[in-house]
């Protein structure tokens, strides 16, 4: 499978641990960064992951932060992913199976190493189950955003990246 | 602090068990779907704009999972929703990620890790500073 | 396999229904307080002594936090018991560390991770090999 | 507060960690080991970890193997020891609270580092509330083991360690 992959500064050795792990299975890696434990911020990286799966240049993505929540959700907010942060398998398997999950996204600070390789597994190895029920769920969620003019455009965060840079925010 | 819930039927047990508390701790209460939504999705959007419109305004959402309203809230651009399991993210989340949405599962969480999630989560408070740049970021998708 | 389980009042909910999954599923069960113990020490201890004297029995327990069944299993001699809130843990501990009692919380895991975790629990194998010179370690204790 | 910790091979850096957030909080710790990551056996930390804390040369006790499981059992079955394995904070309270646990037990491949701090602080922080529910639980759990004479014996799993030196055991 190709899976794209993105996490912020704080787990960058956890990202680098998981891409060998799945290497090692045959997957083939989009490793979007951060690539280094330089302070940055986690939309860039949960959008670039999202960007991939929404234009179909990956199969599936995995994105990691502290909590995994700020890094989820900013993936969540791309036209096509239904993102599902989770800290067990058992929800894992529901929202690929029946959600047809095409993100997973999981706490580098709050689950263990061994757990998450587990919940990549399942994720990785669940099947969406085809039925009316759920294709009518996920259309439902599907068209909740009709803008998709967001999705590939890599300039999307510069006016906060410049004004960072140029000091506008605290770096507290 | 006003809190703004809802629920599918899955969900609808847990949310009154966590209404209840939160009412108990004189929190002010809006139950978007007294009844239970048809579906996670009902519940969730309906719960994540009104959090959007209301200024210093909480949402809870519950569903069996969680991550089913965690998909959804999501996409109401303005909202940050959590999906959380453990108390330690509920706090986290509200100082960094400056979360107004917390998502719960009932399949997942049992009563009382529930209720302190929910404490842990309307009892902490965004501590801006350098978080805000990723706040505005996310704030501008969708 | 014979799955012996207990629990008490606060763990009584959740035992009848992960009770109810696995006699679905074809296991028999011995149902030690069938209306709940009058606290977990007593669930725990009846439930480990039966574990630890019937060859290849599993047992599993639950109270509301499963930490009180837990630190109880573990002072009979031969149990070994372990906590559980996921299912990696109940996966691991069954091929790691030998552990014939599952302990849950009602309280912490919603019904349907309950269930998953049971059914990894019992569903699991202990690989033996280098762990059993730990499992030796356990038995020999108190 | 002095602190007795222990772990296995698998988790040494994390216990590492630990020991430099607890010694930044001003707590004196008594290290038990393993010290590297070399192969060992979970058993005979969690007793000596354990065996300080019944004896009273520690105040308290933290266990940490991969799922926390092995070390905690065998912390448990230390006479005096009220052992909590716990992944959620809830739960760390309730121990200290009702349960007067006095050791607490984590897995480092299950729980993030981020959520072991605070179970760790949570646990350390909490005051045991006396009354007559709890006394009478906490002795009704001290009372079911009698024989004391495993405490602080160190050579308790000399035939073991013995053993598996010469081969007994497989190494797989």
């Amino acid at each position: 499978m190709i899976i794209s992959i993105g996490c912020d500064h704080i787990v960058t050795d956890l990202k680098n641990h998981i891409i060998e792990y799945l290497e090692a299975k045959g997957h083939k890696i989009i490793d979007n960064g951060t690539y280094d434990h330089i302070r940055t911020h986690y939309p860039i990286y949960g959008k670039k992951t999202a960007d991939k799966v929404a234009s179909g240049e990956a199969d599936l993505g995995i994105v990691i932060c502290g909590t995994g929540v700020g890094i989820t959700t900013s993936a969540a907010k791309v036209k096509g992913i239904r993102a599902a942060l989770v800290r067990d398998i058992t929800t894992a398997k529901y929202a690929k199976e029946e959600l047809n999950a095409n993100i997973i996204g999981v706490g580098g600070r709050i689950c263990g190493v061994g757990l998450i390789e587990n919940i990549i597994d399942e994720f990785l190895e669940s099947k969406y189950k085809e039925n009316f029920e759920n294709d009518k769920i996920i259309e439902k969620i599907d068209q909740i955003v009709e803008d998709d003019s967001q999705v590939g455009d890599e300039e999307f965060f510069a006016e906060f990246i410049e004004k960072w840079e140029n000091g506008y925010y605290p770096k507290k | 602090m006003k809190i703004i819930i809802g629920s599918d039927k899955d969900g609808l047990e847990l949310k009154e068990y966590v209404k209840d508390c939160l009412e108990k701790s004189g929190y002010e209460i809006v139950d978007k779907t007294p009844k239970g939504a048809d579906d996670f999705v009902d519940s969730a959007k309906s719960v994540a704009q009104a959090v959007v419109e209301q200024e210093g305004a909480n949402g809870i959402l519950v569903d069996e999972y969680g991550v089913g309203s965690f998909m959804v809230a999501n996409k109401i651009k303005g909202a940050i929703c959590a999906v959380v399991s453990e108390e330690h993210s509920a706090k986290m989340t509200k100082d960094h990620n400056n979360a107004t949405i917390l998502a719960l599962g009932s399949g997942i969480v049992g009563k009382k890790l529930a209720k302190e999630i929910v404490d842990n989560f309307v009892g902490s408070e965004y501590s801006g500073g350098r978080h805000q740049v990723r706040v505005d970021m996310l704030n501008k998708m969708l």
